[in-house]
């Protein structure tokens, strides 16, 4: 079966209208219901890229499909392209402009057009999905750091996108947390939705992604999936990434002769399982 | 800011909005036509209301009343010493200069009724503000046909002053740290930076939050749904059978 | 005797009394006469609107400049909820009218000052609903026109910016409490004296106050300005 | 000889004027010249912590102590003590006030009222130290947070403390630069200064830390050397913390057979050394 791409970007440069070059010919495929990071350290152009992804930003050369067609940049596409691919930011403090959290989620789906009892609807299911429904009358400065992220990622499972965006979902959030927000990813992930984020944490892209993106000064510097990536030494130039230390020490185990099967673990389990 | 965090955890939270605006602006109307007596029941009341049935804790509401104060007793001073030609009328005079200073009987009777007044009105106002949070006064206002630009404004910077008043705390308190406000000069110097960086992460937050929004499918208007309340027809009565027992009152007292 | 402990007593409240008196500078919530309530009200009411309408045409231009607004507001909400350090070891609020006024010009203040005014209302207790419209009259109209004119009469006139902000936020300041002072004035003439008399009772009391606050106000704006101008 | 203690909290209560209560009968004694980690998610109290270490805060009831001796709360021995205790806080977004990174790691040396060139001399140092001698000229927002990050740890460098505290100082930074940051802590520690930092990260505080603190709820549930904090299975309730990764490797490898020696792993390099 032919993969099918949901989103990709063709020979995209772009440049800040102050002429720093942010996006220097990358190109990406995304493919759809599968779990996607972009992996590189701040100030690569990730953020750049995603917002190329809904349309905020428009590529200087190049161009972006969306299921195939290009993108066009009048508002009826534009509109429809911002409900199929929805991005939370990486700031919730930016993101949330109401002080309720209620009608901060309702905003999305009303953009959309959808009669009030609808909007409700779609409302109160985010909110059920992110578990967030006893914060329906506090305040949104009332949250918790991990409440006001919850809240963010509820903002756009309103508007029921294709393609969910992350911009560094896992910063400031302590392990509890991100594992909690990650379970429902896995959930959206079967659902057929297809997920994108970016992130510096080596270990986290290794084990959750299905394909990985490296990102260095605006270009894609290796991808594949995560053990064919991290494990392609020569490619990869190390300068400001590390090796996942899952895989460090399965190759420390492998050169030992303790480790049985070909398959390189992509949790504890795994490599538990793996040892002679 | 404690008044607001009442706002929200009040046990009057969930009665209708429309209901306590009514209840606080037309009772906060007649005190201007009431008479100490009348007023001084109206303070009481708002009193009643606010801590029993919002459960308000009384110490909060009392510290509360009690910020006016200064602002009052400096007013009310002012307005009861006056430059006066009759020695005779005045309960209490001084020369200084040759101008005669003095207070009037009349002075004082003025000055408990304004005294008064102003309590019962901050009253209301304290019973609004404790049980109503600003969120659910916005959403009435919508109703009012008040220009929408006008009540965009009004909820965003609700919720934006709560992001720049953490981010003024966290600078203070990194300053603070730094010894910026250990003598006059460098608290000067360090609210300087403080405002101006204020500024500057403003001006940048801005930028963001728009293109946050564009990417929601912002097209210019900030379109939300409130919550839905029920009005109780009960409380209306209520709030009627109050304000004609408090008007007979005082007419009453005016007889 | 009696008289002499009198006055001592009363010098010696106003003392303690006079810097929390410019912190709560605004007049308070059912101060004011109803009928003085209301003209007030229509007083500033034009402005607000001239102020909504000139916002209206810039956003319509530029879509950005509604959240620059609300941060604005936020931002000016802030300032008066700041306390700055005085000589006199007490602390007072900056109101951030010059501030305010030099950057975003003076009607788009008058409108983020009435918001800003209740807001203090509802969130500080500092002023009130009945007397929103005379205080937005003082701080939001008043002040912000008068700072925004001097700044510019002053680069005009090819003054020093330092110079230009000074006077705009000091005298904004110290209008904006000439005009709360003819408010009150207004609303209660003295029996001998009428209005004038009034108006210079309150005007002498908020001159102890006042001055020395606008004087510090205006060196914290200048400081303020040249630190943006460094960015 | 006896372990000589830089910083104790001893009893130490505080309540936010909401009424929350931030910390809850902590006691906590810091030995000079170590590097001690508090662990804990967020809002667990370790920020509200530090702030009572330089005199921020005043707790409630119990006390603080700085080498032996209760802090007193007035102007003078307060700026001697925020001068001896100096606090990295979590966020450089928001500690970074100044237009340019020279006046902003001035500010410090500025407020201790150095004379001018000495205040120099000591921003160079700390520029040198932290190795951004380059960025002295460049307005602190044009910089990346890695470099705001590096700005900000030179901000207390600079006022010569005998107590660094970092509040989560690993978060959002990438591995390289966590890494090259920690390089300098550990040259700091050698110069006898005494560091502590708070973080989420139990790979991290295992191998950093020489003492460990694991905070819940403003309390402190367990404390001693990162093996045995995280060995003692039975004292510590595991619902918010993971075990570090490496040390859930050896204790595989331990039950498998295949590791020698009695010691602990710290890093990958000694757990390389004890397999079989």
């Amino acid at each position: 079966m032919k993969k099918q791409f949901i989103l990709e970007a063709i020979d995209v440069t772009f440049e800040y209208s102050d002429g720093t070059k942010a996006l220097d010919g990358v190109n990406i495929s995304i493919e759809k219901g599968k779990k996607t990071a972009v992996l590189g350290p701040n100030g690569v152009g990730k953020t750049t890229l995603f917002l190329h992804f809904n349309g905020i930003l428009k590529p200087k050369s190049g161009k972006i499909l969306y299921n195939g067609e290009e993108i066009k940049y009048n508002r009826t596409e534009l509109t429809k392209l911002r409900k199929n691919v929805g991005i939370v930011f990486q700031n919730p403090d930016i993101q949330l402009f109401s002080a309720s959290v209620y009608q901060e989620i309702s905003f999305g789906p009303m953009n959309l057009g959808y009669p009030e009892n609808i909007v409700k609807e779609k409302v109160e299911k985010a909110m059920k999905q992110m578990r967030i429904i006893d914060l329906k009358d506090k305040p949104t400065h009332f949250l918790s750091y991990g409440q006001k992220k919850s809240v963010s990622i509820a903002d756009i499972i309103a508007m029921e996108p294709e393609v969910i965006i992350l911009d560094e979902p896992t910063v400031y959030l302590d392990p509890k947390h991100v594992q909690e927000i990650m379970g429902l990813f896995d959930k959206l992930a079967e659902e057929e939705k297809t997920i994108i984020l970016s992130t510096h944490d080596v270990d986290f892209a290794y084990s959750w992604a299905d394909y990985i993106y490296v990102m260095r000064k605006g270009k894609v510097v290796a991808k594949g999936e995560p053990a064919v990536v991290f494990t392609n030494e020569k490619e990869l130039d190390w300068s400001d990434l590390r090796k996942p230390m899952l895989l460090e020490i399965y190759e420390i185990l492998k050169e030992k002769g303790i480790m049985n099967g070909s398959n390189i673990p992509k949790n504890i389990e795994e490599l538990k399982k793996c040892i002679k | 800011m404690l008044i607001d965090s009442y706002s929200y955890t009040n046990r009057m939270y969930n009665v209708h909005p429309v209901e306590k605006l009514l209840f606080a602006l037309l009772t906060m109307i007649l005190c201007f036509e009431f008479d100490a007596y009348t007023n001084i029941a109206v303070i009481i009341l708002m009193f009643v209301v606010t801590v029993f049935k919002a459960k308000i804790p009384a110490r909060v509401y009392i510290k509360l009343m009690l910020i006016p104060f200064s602002f009052l007793i400096i007013s009310i001073l002012t307005l009861i010493i006056n430059v006066i030609g009759d020695k005779s009328v005045a309960l209490i005079s001084l020369n200084i200069f040759g101008v005669t200073l003095g207070i009037t009987e009349k002075g004082i009777n003025t000055a408990v009724i304004l005294f008064f007044r102003v309590l019962a009105v901050v009253s209301c106002l304290y019973f609004l503000a404790l049980t109503t949070p600003v969120v659910d006064i916005i959403n009435v206002l919508k109703k009012l046909k008040i220009p929408s630009l006008f009540l965009e404004l009004l909820q965003l910077i609700y919720r934006l002053i709560f992001v720049l008043v953490e981010a003024a705390e966290e600078i203070y308190i990194s300053q603070d740290s730094r010894l910026g406000y250990a003598t006059l000069k460098n608290s000067y110097r360090s609210l300087g930076f403080l405002i101006s960086s204020l500024f500057i992460k403003s001006y940048k937050d801005s930028q963001d939050l728009y293109v946050a929004l564009e990417a929601r499918g912002y097209n210019g208007e900030l379109k939300v749904i409130g919550k839905d309340y029920k009005f109780c027809y009960k409380n209306i009565i209520f709030i009627i059978l109050i304000e004609l027992i408090l008007i007979s009152i005082s007419m009453l007292l005016r007889r | 005797m009696k008289k002499w402990k009198w006055v001592l007593f009363t010098a010696f409240a106003l003392l303690l009394i006079a810097p929390e008196i410019a912190y709560s500078m605004h007049i308070m919530e059912g101060f004011l006469p109803l009928k003085w309530c209301i003209i007030w009200d229509i007083a500033s009411l034009p402005f607000v609107v001239v102020g909504l309408i000139a916002i209206n045409k810039k956003v319509k231009e530029n879509p950005k400049l509604k959240m620059l607004l609300g941060f604005a507001g936020a931002f000016a909400f802030v300032l008066s909820a700041l306390k700055i350090p005085s000589v006199t070891g007490s602390c007072s609020h900056p109101t951030g009218v010059g501030l305010g006024a030099i950057l975003f010009g003076p009607f788009v203040m008058s409108v983020l000052g009435l918001i800003v005014l209740l807001f203090q209302a509802l969130l500080l207790a500092h002023g009130g609903i009945t007397t929103l419209g005379a205080n937005t009259f003082s701080m939001a109209i008043v002040g912000p026109i008068a700072s925004y004119y001097i700044f510019k009469g002053i680069k005009k006139a090819g003054g020093p910016n330092w110079l230009a902000v000074f006077l705009a936020a000091s005298i904004g300041d110290l209008l904006t409490y000439v005009t709360t002072s003819l408010q009150l004035a207004i609303a209660f003439p003295t029996e001998v004296g009428g209005f004038t008399a009034s108006f210079l009772k309150f005007m002498g009391i908020f001159a102890v106050t006042q001055v020395p606050l606008a004087i510090s106000e205006g060196l914290l704006t200048v400081l303020v300005i040249n630190m943006l101008t460094a960015y």
